[in-house]
């Protein structure tokens, strides 16, 4: 078992005939990913990598019903895209875009809200269930299948992380990556409760970052599961008010500090890796107490 | 990006929201007349640090020799390391009450956030928690009346203010929403002479949506140069103060990165995020940025995932040749193409670590060698 | 049993200082209805027969919760204030104003779907459990309790049916007016279902008129009920193109014709009364052949 | 209220549909030189009933003399009843294609509702439902770029013309919300030299709405005398054209008493629904309306609910002694304050019944008697 996606999960990627969406495609296919259609306005009837395409998301889901979409448009374009795709009658909707507008990512969520899909991003590297299904650009070679889960702000740490358990012969369940902008469909929470509900997920890390409070909530439900969580914070030396790449790591009128969210995770019994490389140390500490390594 | 208290005021204005009556001088010039013709007056700095006032940036005359002078005074001030170029001489107010209203987003609600208080006049974060009325806002169904009306009575407001602030507050959403905006605020919102208006204004308005209103909005330049340059090249970049220039890509690991450095004894010089899938030609571009600080080493930390490393090898090279690169480079590279990526290096007489820890503890050793 | 409201059902009256909100607040009090608060900007604090005003909704939720609100505002008001009734928790909520621009009646309709609030009217008279609880204008004198449900579109109209109905000595579980714009909350079917899913009302009497297929979608449905269902429509001599009083009252482009209503109603066995004095004696038939008079 | 064309087409133009070029005519004077400029036009009648084209509404010049003799020749014409006061003359098109675009609004959905086909020019009623586009919208969201693209796939549109059609829906859903329309309809919308625009337009706003954008549409009369009197009453009335005068408070009700009146052998002057819980003097205004329309008898029906039947019996009363009503007069009142009602009018010397079937019977046996 695994969270949200699995190798049944059929997916749709829109704007399928750009360079990042032809890439990627190749490379979820690769992953063993079930890509069904990709969507390109005026290209419909053409073929990606074997995948057919279709000019709107409608007529896509006529031919063949998807579950999950990814979205790899420009940032303009990302609102229209998503209101289709929730629309059209995708569970799961990806958004890979970075530089999306606030507003526009407001008024998805709301949308999203409204029509209960759950938004990955915007600016995600997606998620991926190793050896069943990807959906996102997350290099497939770093990713074995076992039973950590992963949710993270960031991309790259991501990587590094899951590298480093990969090296240590920790396999993940799901790796979720919420997305670094301002407002993200997921918080933490949302993905931490379907980690604990899943029966082959053991433990969780969560990579997190300064700036808002998704870590002091996420702290709040974690006392409430049986589950041992890891953490790994980026942003401890960063100074307040500048804002670190992603649009949402800023520390802001004394708000978001790492020393805030350290508190209370550990709080919440969470352990804190202070250095990337301790995090799957922890990790096996933490299984073999819970007697599952 | 930030906008100055007049061009907010100005959007105010336009938008049906009343603000004092004032105008904006370059220089004294002028001062001495507008001064005799509208009387005592604020005569304010325009810049985009907050703590102005504290900071001695906001005067008051109530004569226009008096406005003359202390318009030359603050138009030769630096204030918080700030030239003030501009200044908004605006009728002073006599204030019955000073209200606070802002409008901003609620980043984990996902939603449009409105903070009121009747405690306004001073900065929100020294006002109590239960001062301040919040609501999160439908960005579906917008600000409604109801809700407008809903929040004056929280406040305590009744009769024909209550009246005007909520059509305040339904004006404020709107240009929220017109402007793609993140966070406007009227602090303070004033009662004077009866009557409610916007006697502040801060604005920042959100740089991805800049294409919808750049007609509108003139832009504002808060970056040095190098950020600037950065930002042409879609370069994530943050300017600090210390030693060793940094290029990784991903807003998280160039965080990690930096914090490694200060663990490992040293600082970083800045913070930059050189993006996922960058070409060539954008690596060499970055790397020449980071030169161009003068750092005191460099820590190229690579995790290929979109990026490959074999093409941060060639872009490292290309620099490496074009540029007399007078500071240690530590390289630190993994991921896909990793062992092409290597070899290249090699091939060019650049040692790479494959391993984080060791890559900042080398960069961080020159860096103590030279200061040594 | 009833539907929609009974005894216990708490009530707002939005717009209670006006002078239909004043009159129809001490009838709906006379007629056994929990009126606990009144709306009126800027009058909070006041009483208006005994009922306690509040500046907003959510003032008087605070106070004491209510289930259901009446709106006696004036039309250009009408969409702030079911609105507010919408987002302050109102589950059911009757809008008795007429002439309500038609966007802001559809702006309404959608935010109700979303909350999941039943909407009554606009141009409505309300809905009434005789003896038990009344939300709305209807005289009180005319209706009786008992097991016949009434469903209409047209106020006055329903008032001539129930009287008779009265005067025949046959009771109303609920009498329930839908309100006769080009866009009302509820339609035909979903009070004919809360009607055939209360154990108590034993047959229902459907009130249509021309224009719109209400009445012929109601026919599919009811072709599903257990119960019986009579029916009178008005309109059978209006021209077409015309638009008698309702808004919704008009046969445009050979649609929404009384013969077009009476063949669907018949073919899903109803019993179609072609004089208004026909109802009582039909719904008496009716309910011996169910074995319930 | 239903706009002409021309109407349509400014608003069509103003937000940004392409429309023919053209202009609007009230005399012949002027056409010459118009039509010299923009070359072969298309001269069509605005009025406000459909059909117009195959009752010779529309007429066709390749020339200035020509165009003048047939504006001057459409002036002079009655077109179904109604006078042609205006016409608009446009530049004729070489059209390619004719589509059908429309939006309204689906009452048991609660939702605006789009309605497009491949196959227009024709009366809409008239293509088979299987080649109609019909798509519901979510208010809250609006029309959204997707859902217009997705309707030109449905409609088979490709390339620049798909984008073109889709531009327009977009706008003129814009437009729909912006004047609160009932119907907007535009049949044919054309290709023309590869361009998708507007060759007719028609817009039937709300009038509960029209205060919102009154200053923006002119006010199109298309009521007689009598109807706007009683519109200017708040009294729901339509011009009939039978024999007995009519009133009755509620709409069900009075349809149903026109019913009556039908069913017992004779027929209604009018539709007038008198409304609840109108006052003494609105009444008594809406018996003198239906008096001037000289009818062979009046029946009047009130069930009294907020309506007070003593105060309908003043109203009554009032009128008779003010006026010498030369019909028969029956009059069926029951409800609150009947008996009071009833005793008032009887007081007058003025009959009323309690059950309608009677009330209907006489007033109808009444007519027949005069008629013999």
């Amino acid at each position: 078992m695994t969270i949200m996606i699995n190798e049944t999960t059929k997916i749709l990627v829109q704007g399928i005939t750009g360079k990042q969406g032809q890439f990627h495609t190749s490379q979820m296919l690769a992953s063993g990913s079930k890509v069904i259609g990709g969507i390109s306005p005026g290209k419909g009837g053409q073929v990606v990598h074997g995948v057919p395409i279709y000019n709107t998301v409608e007529e896509a889901m006529v031919a063949e019903k998807a579950e999950a979409s990814v979205i790899f448009v420009p940032a303009k374009q990302v609102k229209n895209c998503a209101f289709e795709a929730i629309d059209g009658g995708i569970k799961i909707l990806v958004i890979i875009t970075e530089h999306v507008p606030l507003h526009d990512a407001m008024e998805i969520m709301a949308f999203a809200e409204m029509k209960q899909v759950q938004i990955i991003g915007p600016n995600t590297f997606g998620l991926i269930s190793p050896s069943k299904s990807k959906i996102g650009i997350m290099p497939n070679s770093i990713f074995i299948p076992g039973s950590v889960g992963v949710v993270a702000r960031s991309g790259t740490l991501s990587y590094e992380i899951v590298s480093q358990l990969t090296n240590a012969g920790i396999g993940q369940s799901t790796v979720v990556g919420l997305g670094g902008d301002r407002v993200v469909g997921l918080s933490f929470i949302d993905v931490l409760a379907q980690f604990e509900a899943d029966p082959e997920t053991n433990a969780v890390v969560l990579v997190g970052e300064i700036g808002g409070n998704a870590e002091e909530e996420a702290s709040i439900f974690i006392k409430t599961m049986s589950k041992p969580v890891i953490a790994f914070l980026a942003g401890k030396s960063a100074p307040p008010g500048k804002r670190m790449g992603h649009a949402g790591a800023i520390i802001e009128r004394g708000k978001g500090t790492y020393d805030s969210k350290v508190v209370a995770l550990k709080a919440a019994g969470v352990s804190v890796a202070s250095l990337p490389w301790e995090v799957s140390e922890l990790v096996k500490k933490a299984l073999i107490k819970k007697g599952e390594a | 990006m930030k906008l100055y208290e007049y061009m907010a005021k100005e959007i105010f204005r336009n938008n049906g929201i009343p603000v004092p009556q004032g105008r904006v001088f370059t220089n004294a010039k002028g001062v001495r007349d507008f001064v005799a013709q509208i009387g005592p007056v604020a005569i304010k700095s325009q810049i985009l640090s907050g703590g102005r006032g504290k900071a001695g940036g906001i005067k008051f005359a109530s004569d226009p020799q008096e406005a003359t002078e202390k318009a030359r005074e603050l138009l030769a001030t630096d204030l918080k390391g700030l030239k003030v170029d501009l200044i908004l001489v605006e009728q002073k107010l006599t204030i019955e009450k000073e209200l606070y209203l802002a409008i901003t987003y609620d980043g984990a609600r996902r939603k449009p956030l409105l903070i009121a208080s009747a405690a306004g006049g001073v900065e929100i974060e020294q006002v109590a928690e239960e001062l301040l009325v919040k609501r999160l806002i439908d960005i579906n169904i917008g600000l409604q009346p109801y809700a407008a009306r809903e929040i004056t009575r929280q406040l305590g407001l009744t009769g024909q203010i209550a009246k005007e602030v909520a059509d305040i507050m339904l004006k404020l959403y709107q240009i929220y929403r017109k402007y793609d905006a993140e966070l406007i605020e009227i602090n303070p919102l004033v009662i004077a002479d009866s009557q409610a208006l916007a006697a502040d204004g801060k604005m920042t308005v959100d740089d991805d949506a800049a294409y919808r209103f750049e007609k509108d909005v003139p832009l504002v330049e808060e970056k040095t140069t190098v950020e600037q340059r950065a930002a042409e090249l879609g370069i994530s970049y943050v300017e600090l103060d210390g030693e060793i220039g940094v290029m990784a890509n991903g807003a998280g690991i160039t965080m990690a990165t930096l914090d490694l450095i200060n663990e490992f004894g040293s600082s970083p010089r800045n913070f930059m995020d050189a993006g996922g899938g960058s070409s060539r030609e954008a690596t060499a571009s970055a790397l020449e940025i980071l030169l161009s600080t003068q750092p005191k080493a460099l820590l190229i930390n690579i995790f290929g995932g979109i990026t490959r490393c074999d093409e941060v090898a060639k872009a490292i090279i290309q620099v490496k040749e074009s540029i007399d690169i007078q500071v240690p480079m530590v390289i630190r590279l993994v991921g896909t193409n990793e062992e092409a990526g290597i070899a290249l290096l090699r091939e060019h007489g650049i040692e790479s670590y494959r391993k984080i820890d060791e890559a900042v503890a080398n960069v961080v050793a020159f860096v103590k060698a030279k200061g040594a």
